[in-house]
């Protein structure tokens, strides 16, 4: 209805290859990113951004990361949330080692590290699919959540056994630690966010991002293509334990300030999932999707009896978000397998065809 | 060296050392495989039934489990509350078979296999929802299970079995045996044999593959509800059990999907497996490594064995 | 030769279109030209590198002989390197003479024959094996060039030129050669206002095609009066996918581009050209009636599949449409109300759906070629789509008429074109003198000087006549006019297409000519009459059957009725009413010679064939027999017999012209 | 054709899955520049012949040499790498992307920009990308598909995808193309399109075809010499006119397909 593509005709390829070709749509991304970099932190009040936004912004990107993983090349992963556990203990290790460097650094270096263990449970991938890997990476899970909390020098030896984020600035703003503001940490995390939005699409619109969808829809043709498996798959683990490492750096540094290996456990790495399934399967748009629904939801959930001026324990909450998660989960596999982002294709499709149904 | 003496030699000094420490771990061990064999068991049952990789295997039977011990906390007699378990997991079966197999026939088994996810998570919120998260006791006396514990003076030493722990030996082979013969000899079995090999060949037999799924989804709870209750005499019924009921799954890599003997073996190896090595290596490390040996263990399976024990082998058709 | 009269006065220095390219190059050497939707995406040309590149064609053709009157066929879909070519020709004075893309071997053959084709350019491969095919009878033909390479690669003959290979070596040459370009330069300012600029063959719908001959002067000429009537600029945009030799594409685009520097837009290919029509969104559209309708059925099809809600909502604003937008379009006084009701349905539906068809950008559009009903007609105005009609015709270099902005009516083609003088002979046939006159018929005196009246006007063979406001209807060929015993004109092309504008009616064929009143015979449309019929539960085995259904011939009579009414309305055609008709038990089928080829009845034949229904409708019977052969899909042949009921229709009264039916 | 430099050779090559015998010592060869068919009833072993060439499965005798290379177990991409393209019986593109995209991979073993210009997606990378997408829009253009060049394949009908296949074969500008039953499912006009593609990508781009089919007709029109299998075995190999004429074969297939 809002679109007017009449004359919007490219003239160069680089016009035509472009990841939003549509005026309209450059339009809406302006403005969001305008609502995200202004609006936000002006309107925002402090539970907004602190316990909405950035929670969601940094488990977008985690989504992502297993996006890349599940939705583009197809390999199932159920240890997500082990390597965010592998990028924060990195982190922690680090700043707390040379507390003097800027902590940015450390956080996207300690990407790095859990994408070099990423790439080593990755390893399986060749041999085995489907739910053979899904197992697989449980082994990630487990062994590395029993290693966050039994390798003491990972957490300094902390007698709680817990990580506690010590107080960094940057450029004499304190970024992390009790001094640091919300919109100051939302900042942070939303740059960082945009940046690594930004190069997963430029990756899954180019030719890296094409040899995975080819690995994923058809393997054996992906193969005679001169694609090699391994390298493909590989680096798709790479790449996605990277987005997650620093997802999980974001969420102990930025976001909780402190963390116990529990943190990391094997329900994250489910809600990561379901995350991107409702989200959609292959879209990083989807990722965005997903997490704010499944990091809303609970607190729609808590905050909806209230409303009603009922009074809830925070267990049945707890159970409900359960029960509706689920449900969604199934709803979305049975009514629209490619979830949120397929729904936001077609809506944008009617309002293309517009008056038109199709 | 040291080390390498750690690894290699010292847990085996021990072993011999006080054998009847060994008999007793490898009893725990023991008993703890016969559990993940049931658990796995069950998902054997309903993959080969309906190709469906039942992630949700484990969690059904801490929900049986938590269905029985809940109604009985709501003063409802010991067997009533069996009874009405059991129903409940037959509703169960139905519902997964209307709500969630039937609407999403012929997609690809990914998909099915996310879908249990789901269906985990639904349970979960379910079972706690309705009878409240915290941990529970099992009225094992009132199921008539034995308690207490038989000790026997052997190999200079004291071996204790506890007597829960022989009946849950006992129960499963029962089950197992049963299971067997319920194979061979039922109409609904070959019918179910059938299926596994080719859903036509099913409704040869004169079964819907509607009622077959509805039937295997429904024995597996059986198989669930029985393992949740021998879980539930030796540690409490809560959702924490959820985690020991993942163990189920390297299981299964090892016995293969599809292989009930490879099921029980699977679950045997890995049960004693852990345990030894919690008990032998564990400390070297600073324990607590039961927690994903049987993973490790099945990761370094798959890279040489991807069909399992006793799996058949997947040849890739192009 | 000298330009006619009219133009007399208004001689600007750029009468040729190479010497109008050159003013571009210079003027707005930057502004896109020409764009092509090539390899996925548009490829666009300034006027300066058009400039240059039909530089090189021209000198490229000037190697292979090419001079001064030469004529040089060009065959082909619109491709910037054929329009180019046509100008390299131009430049060197000789003439272009494009050649229908579809034409078969034969008539190709006959055109270039008939036009001494020295040198032929075809567009690709398959254009490339129709010439070679006929070669050998081509004793003029030297050369065969070729745009598209594919294919052409491994041909062995040695006068196939690749025009891209021309242009390169014509390029190097002028390159290298000052003296080369200053050469080129001097042939391009002797061009004269009355060289031959380009010969147009009409389609041969009456015995063999005759090549019009254009002069360069008059055609730029033509084409400025127009450019200023619609006020097209060089920001204006355009897509050229009529044919190239069709009067309507070298008129529309060519000629008012090069006048108005405006850009031409050629389509990626045939099935490209409605997705390709919606990336460029022309600012000046031009498409015979059929294209719109085609359309208009699309949208209605397209939004039967719409929710029920969706469909209401854009029912009640193309209502509301129907209601004031031709008002608005005319800029008359408008109720604030509908106004914003109005710019509400432009937000809701008219907008998305000009967008939907590629119509946003749209200034003007302009059909023409046949009558175009009156629904379909105010339905794209009442959207706010500026569709305008002509009447034209190749020997006036296509403008006669044209709906003046303001003043427009479907029921008429417009008042005279600027600088057209128009009378109307006795018998009623439309005569006018134009800018764009044509010189004469290539070859061919005869003809030319049948075409012309001694004193200079050209006949246009259409009977037609001016309403009171000064704008010019055409009835029908004038040869086909008859009179009624009492004297009243009989159009029977007029009132078959006031018929033929019912969805329900496909063909019509209209008696009257020296009779006392007027009778017709109606073919019903199966598709739309089969799906009225399913709507009312009617259901019916065969054609014959449902064409006699009593509720069908009821449909009918009611359409029949609407039509009188109309006629009512005119003063000249309220004698003229339709008294009796009937519905034919068989489709009337060009295989059974009832239609040309080109669909057009042939009144006579079905009079002698149908002759006992002419006969019942004339002698006031109820019924009347019939038994006429058929053929059958297969081609088989077979016999159909039946009654046809015949039905009497009542008369409106005559109403002064004034209120109009639409 | 047939006299000319070998390409492929297959020696006395042999294939078993488990027990089950799929080819028994077959040789032939391929010459440069021909198009060379290979038929014979179902289960002849037609299929996993190409699966042997390209490297899906390795036979447990024999030898197979390519460019002169002999080679001991290949895999698909080296297969790829060394030119070999393959298309598959039941279409096998990436449902999941559009035509330009199915197409654009084919493209990716000629792709050379690393990680951190994919990155970016601009400069080198986005010049290579355009540089390729040139190409593709060459083989678009040649397979007359433009007016489905952003659709995804998955919705695409059954011919035009086969079309798209090829093309994606095509993009990877391979010395030895391999069809299997390039026409399998088609129309007569649609086969009639399809053939006219070989046959033009055989003559103007050079590219030696071996190619599986079932219409008779269509082989003996297209290919310069045919191997017959029948279970496994080779029962004839010439010309189509001596092909044709082979009694072997007459009974074997011809017989019994027609």
């Amino acid at each position: 209805m809002f679109y007017r593509e009449v004359g919007q005709f490219k003239t160069s390829y680089a016009a035509d290859q472009a990841i939003f070709p549509i005026r309209q749509d450059r339009i809406g991304l302006a403005l969001i990113l305008l609502v995200a970099f202004v609006a936000i932190p002006l309107l925002g009040g402090e539970f907004l951004i602190a316990s909405v936004m950035i929670p969601f912004l940094i488990l977008a990107l985690a989504a992502i990361g297993l996006n890349i993983l599940i939705g583009y090349t197809g390999l199932i992963s159920l240890g997500t949330a082990a390597f965010m556990g592998v990028g924060a203990y990195a982190c922690y290790k680090l700043s707390t080692l040379f507390p003097q460097v800027n902590i940015l650094v450390w956080i996207l270096t300690s990407g790095f590290i859990a994408c070099a263990v990423g790439v080593v449970f990755g390893l399986p991938s060749l041999r085995i699919k489907g739910f053979y890997l899904a197992i697989a990476t449980l082994a990630a899970q487990f062994f590395l959540q029993w290693c966050f909390g039994r390798v003491g020098w990972l957490y300094n030896y902390n007698p709680s056994g817990a990580i506690e984020v010590p107080g960094h600035s940057l450029f004499g703003v304190a970024v992390t630690g009790p001094s640091a503001t919300p919109v100051t940490r939302y900042y942070v995390v939303l740059c960082i966010v945009v940046a690594m939005t930004w190069i997963a699409s430029n990756l899954v619109h180019g030719r890296i991002g094409r040899n995975w969808m080819a690995v994923r829809d058809m393997d054996i043709a992906a193969q005679l293509m001169g694609i090699r498996l391994l390298p493909a798959k590989l680096l798709a683990f790479a790449v996605s334990s990277f987005y997650a490492g620093v997802a999980g750096a974001l969420m102990v540094f930025i976001w909780l300030g402190a963390a116990e290996p529990e943190a990391f456990n094997i329900n994250l790495s489910f809600l990561l999932l379901f995350m991107v399934i409702i989200g959609g399967l292959g879209s990083l748009l989807g990722s965005f999707f997903g997490a704010a629904l499944i990091h809303i939801l609970p607190i729609i959930v808590r905050a909806a009896p209230n409303a009603l001026g009922l009074s809830v324990g925070s267990a049945t909450v707890e159970h409900l978000t359960y029960v509706i998660t689920g449900a969604l989960i199934i709803f979305f596999l049975i009514v629209e397998p490619h979830g949120l982002a397929r729904l936001w294709q077609i809506g944008k499709q009617k309002l293309r065809a517009w008056p038109f149904p199709y | 060296m040291h080390i390498l003496y750690l690894i290699f030699v010292d847990p085996f000094v021990q072993m011999a050392g006080a054998p009847d420490l060994l008999v007793q771990t490898l009893w725990e061990g023991l008993v703890g495989g016969v559990l993940y064999a049931l658990i796995a068991l069950g998902f054997v049952l309903i993959f080969k039934a309906s190709g469906v990789f039942n992630f949700a295997q484990g969690i059904m039977m801490v929900f049986a489990a938590l269905t029985l011990v809940g109604l009985y906390e709501k003063g409802v007699p010991a067997w009533l509350a069996l009874i009405l378990a059991i129903g409940i997991m037959y509703l169960l079966a139905l519902a997964v078979e209307r709500v969630v197999l039937r609407p999403l026939v012929n997609q690809p088994d990914i998909m099915l296999f996310m879908a249990t996810f789901g269906l985990t998570y639904l349970l979960i919120g379910l079972g706690e929802f309705v009878f409240g998260g915290n941990p529970k006791e099992m009225p094992v006396a009132a199921l008539g299970l034995p308690k207490g514990s038989l000790d026997f003076k052997i190999l200079g030493g004291l071996v204790s079995l506890q007597k829960i722990d022989i009946a849950a030996a006992v129960i499963a082979s029962a089950m197992v045996a049963g299971l067997a013969l319920f194979f061979q000899h039922t109409r609904i079995g070959r019918a179910l044999r059938a299926v596994a090999d080719d859903h036509q060949a099913a409704l040869s037999v004169g079964i819907s593959l509607n009622q077959i799924w509805v039937i295997v989804w429904f024995t597996a709870g059986i198989v669930a509800l029985a393992t949740g209750i021998m879980w539930g005499a030796r540690s409490d019924v809560s959702f924490a059990l959820q985690v020991i009921s993942l163990k189920a799954l390297p299981v299964l890599i090892l016995g293969g999907f599809t292989s009930v003997p490879g099921a029980i073996v699977g679950g045997l190896i890995i049960g004693i497996g852990e345990k030894l090595g919690e008990f032998y290596w564990g400390p070297l490390v600073g324990g607590g490594i039961e927690s994903w040996l049987a993973y490790v263990l099945a990761l370094a399976f798959l890279l040489f064995k991807p069909e399992g024990l006793f799996g058949e082998k997947i040849i890739e058709r192009i | 030769m000298t330009d006619s009269p009219q133009a007399s006065g208004r001689d600007a220095v750029e009468d040729t279109f190479p010497k109008l390219l050159r003013l571009h190059a210079q003027a707005r050497g930057d502004r896109p030209a020409f764009r092509h939707k090539d390899r996925g995406i548009w490829k666009t040309w300034n006027w300066r590198e058009v400039y240059a590149q039909v530089r090189a064609l021209a000198h490229g053709l000037k190697t292979l002989g090419v001079g001064e009157g030469d004529k040089v066929a060009i065959v082909g879909a619109n491709r910037p390197m054929l329009y180019w070519t046509l100008t390299a020709t131009q430049m060197l004075r000789a003439v272009p003479v494009p050649v229908y893309a579809d034409a078969v071997a034969d008539e190709m053959a006959f055109v270039i024959e008939n036009a001494d084709v020295k040198i032929a350019v075809a567009q690709d491969q398959e254009q490339v094996d129709k010439l070679l095919s006929i070669a050998d009878r081509l004793k003029f033909l030297s050369h065969i060039l070729y745009d598209e390479e594919r294919g052409l690669r491994d041909y062995a003959e040695t006068n196939l030129v690749a025009l891209s290979d021309l242009a390169a070596a014509g390029r190097a040459a002028l390159g290298a050669e000052a003296s080369l370009e200053r050469a080129l330069d001097v042939v391009i300012d002797s061009g004269r206002a009355d060289d031959a600029s380009i010969m147009l063959y009409t389609s041969g719908t009456t015995g063999r095609s005759k090549g019009v001959v254009l002069s360069a002067g008059r055609s730029t000429q033509a084409a400025r009066d127009t450019v200023a009537f619609d006020h097209l600029t060089d920001r204006d945009e355009q897509l050229g996918y009529l044919p190239l030799a069709w009067v309507g594409d070298h008129y529309m685009n060519y000629a008012q581009a090069f006048v108005a520097g405006s850009c031409i837009a050629c389509p990626e290919n045939a099935d490209t050209v409605s997705q390709d029509l919606r990336e460029i969104g022309p600012t000046f559209y031009f498409a015979p009636p059929r294209v719109f309708e085609a359309q208009l059925t699309r949208i209605m099809i397209r939004m039967e599949d719409a929710g029920a809600l969706k469909r209401k909502m854009f029912d009640h604003f193309i209502a509301v449409a129907r209601k004031w937008g031709e008002r608005i379009l005319n800029r008359q006084r408008v109720p604030l109300p509908a106004r914003l009701h109005y710019m509400l349905g432009e937000m809701l539906v008219y907008g998305p759906l000009k967008n939907a068809l590629g119509f946003s950008r749209i200034r003007v559009a302009y059909t023409a070629g046949e009558a175009i009903g009156g629904e379909l007609f105010s339905f794209y105005r009442s959207i706010g789509l500026n569709l305008k009609q002509l009447y034209g015709q190749t020997e006036a270099f296509l403008y006669v008429t044209a709906h003046p902005d303001g003043a427009i009516r479907a029921d008429t083609v417009g008042a005279p074109a600027p600088h057209v003088e128009i009378r109307i002979a006795d018998d009623g046939e439309v005569q006018f003198k134009s800018p764009g006159q044509f010189v004469c018929y290539y070859k061919d005196p005869e003809k030319t000087a049948e075409a012309l009246t001694p004193d200079g006007f050209v006949k246009t063979g259409d009977a037609g006549f001016f309403d009171d406001d000064g704008q010019l209807r055409i009835l029908d060929r004038a040869k086909d006019v008859g009179k009624l015993v009492d004297g009243t004109i009989f159009a029977p092309k007029y009132i078959e297409n006031k018929l033929k504008f019912f969805s329900n009616i496909k063909e019509a064929v209209a008696f009257g000519d020296r009779r006392d009143f007027v009778t017709v015979m109606i073919n019903i449309d199966l598709t739309a009459v089969g799906n009225w019929a399913e709507r009312n539960g009617i259901s019916y085995a065969s054609y014959q059957e449902i064409a006699g259904n009593p509720r069908v011939y009821d449909l009918i009579a009611g359409h029949v009725e609407e039509v009188n009414r109309s006629l009512a309305a005119e003063p000249r055609m309220a004698g003229a009413q339709i008294r009796r008709f009937l519905i034919l038990p068989k489709e009337l089928d060009a295989d059974d010679g009832e239609l040309t080829r080109t669909q057009k009845v042939r009144r006579g034949f079905i009079a002698e064939r149908y002759a006992p229904l002419v006969k019942g409708l004339y002698d006031g019977s109820e019924i009347a027999d019939i038994s006429t052969e058929v053929t059958f899909e297969d081609g088989r042949k077979g016999v159909i017999s039946g009654r046809v009921k015949i039905v009497d229709i009542g008369q409106s009264p005559a109403l002064r012209a004034g209120s109009r039916a639409a | 054709m047939s006299g000319g430099e070998i390409l492929l050779d297959v020696e006395h090559v042999s294939l078993a899955f488990g027990g089950v015998r799929a080819i028994n010592d077959v040789s032939f060869n391929i010459a440069r520049g021909e198009i060379r068919a290979i038929i014979g009833p179902n289960g002849a072993g037609k299929t996993s012949m190409l699966n042997v060439i390209n490297g899906f499965y390795h036979p447990q005798h024999g030898r197979i040499s390519f460019h002169g290379k002999t080679r001991a177990r290949m895999k698909p991409y080296e297969a790829a790498s060394q030119g070999i393209a393959r298309t598959f019986q039941n279409v096998a593109l990436f449902k999941g992307m559009t035509t330009l995209d199915n197409i654009l991979t084919g493209r990716s073993l000629k792709m050379r920009r690393n990680l951190f210009w994919q990155m970016l997606r601009h400069g080198p990378a986005l010049a290579e990308e355009i540089e390729h997408r040139k190409f593709c829009e060459e083989i678009i253009d040649f397979l007359e598909i433009e007016h489905i060049r952003k659709a995804p394949v998955g919705t695409l009908p059954y011919g035009l995808q086969k079309r798209v296949e090829l093309g994606r074969a095509l993009a990877m500008e391979p010395t030895l193309l391999l069809l299997d039953e390039p026409m399998a499912g088609m129309n007569l006009e649609e086969k009639q399109d399809m053939s006219r593609f070989i046959v033009d990508v055989n003559q103007h781009f050079g590219t030696t075809i071996a190619l599986i089919e079932h219409d008779i007709g269509v082989v003996m029109d297209l290919s310069d010499r045919i191997v017959v299998l029948e279970y496994g075995h080779k029962i004839a190999d010439g010309t189509p006119d001596e092909v044709k004429s082979d009694q072997k074969v007459i009974d074997a297939y011809l017989g019994v397909a027609h």
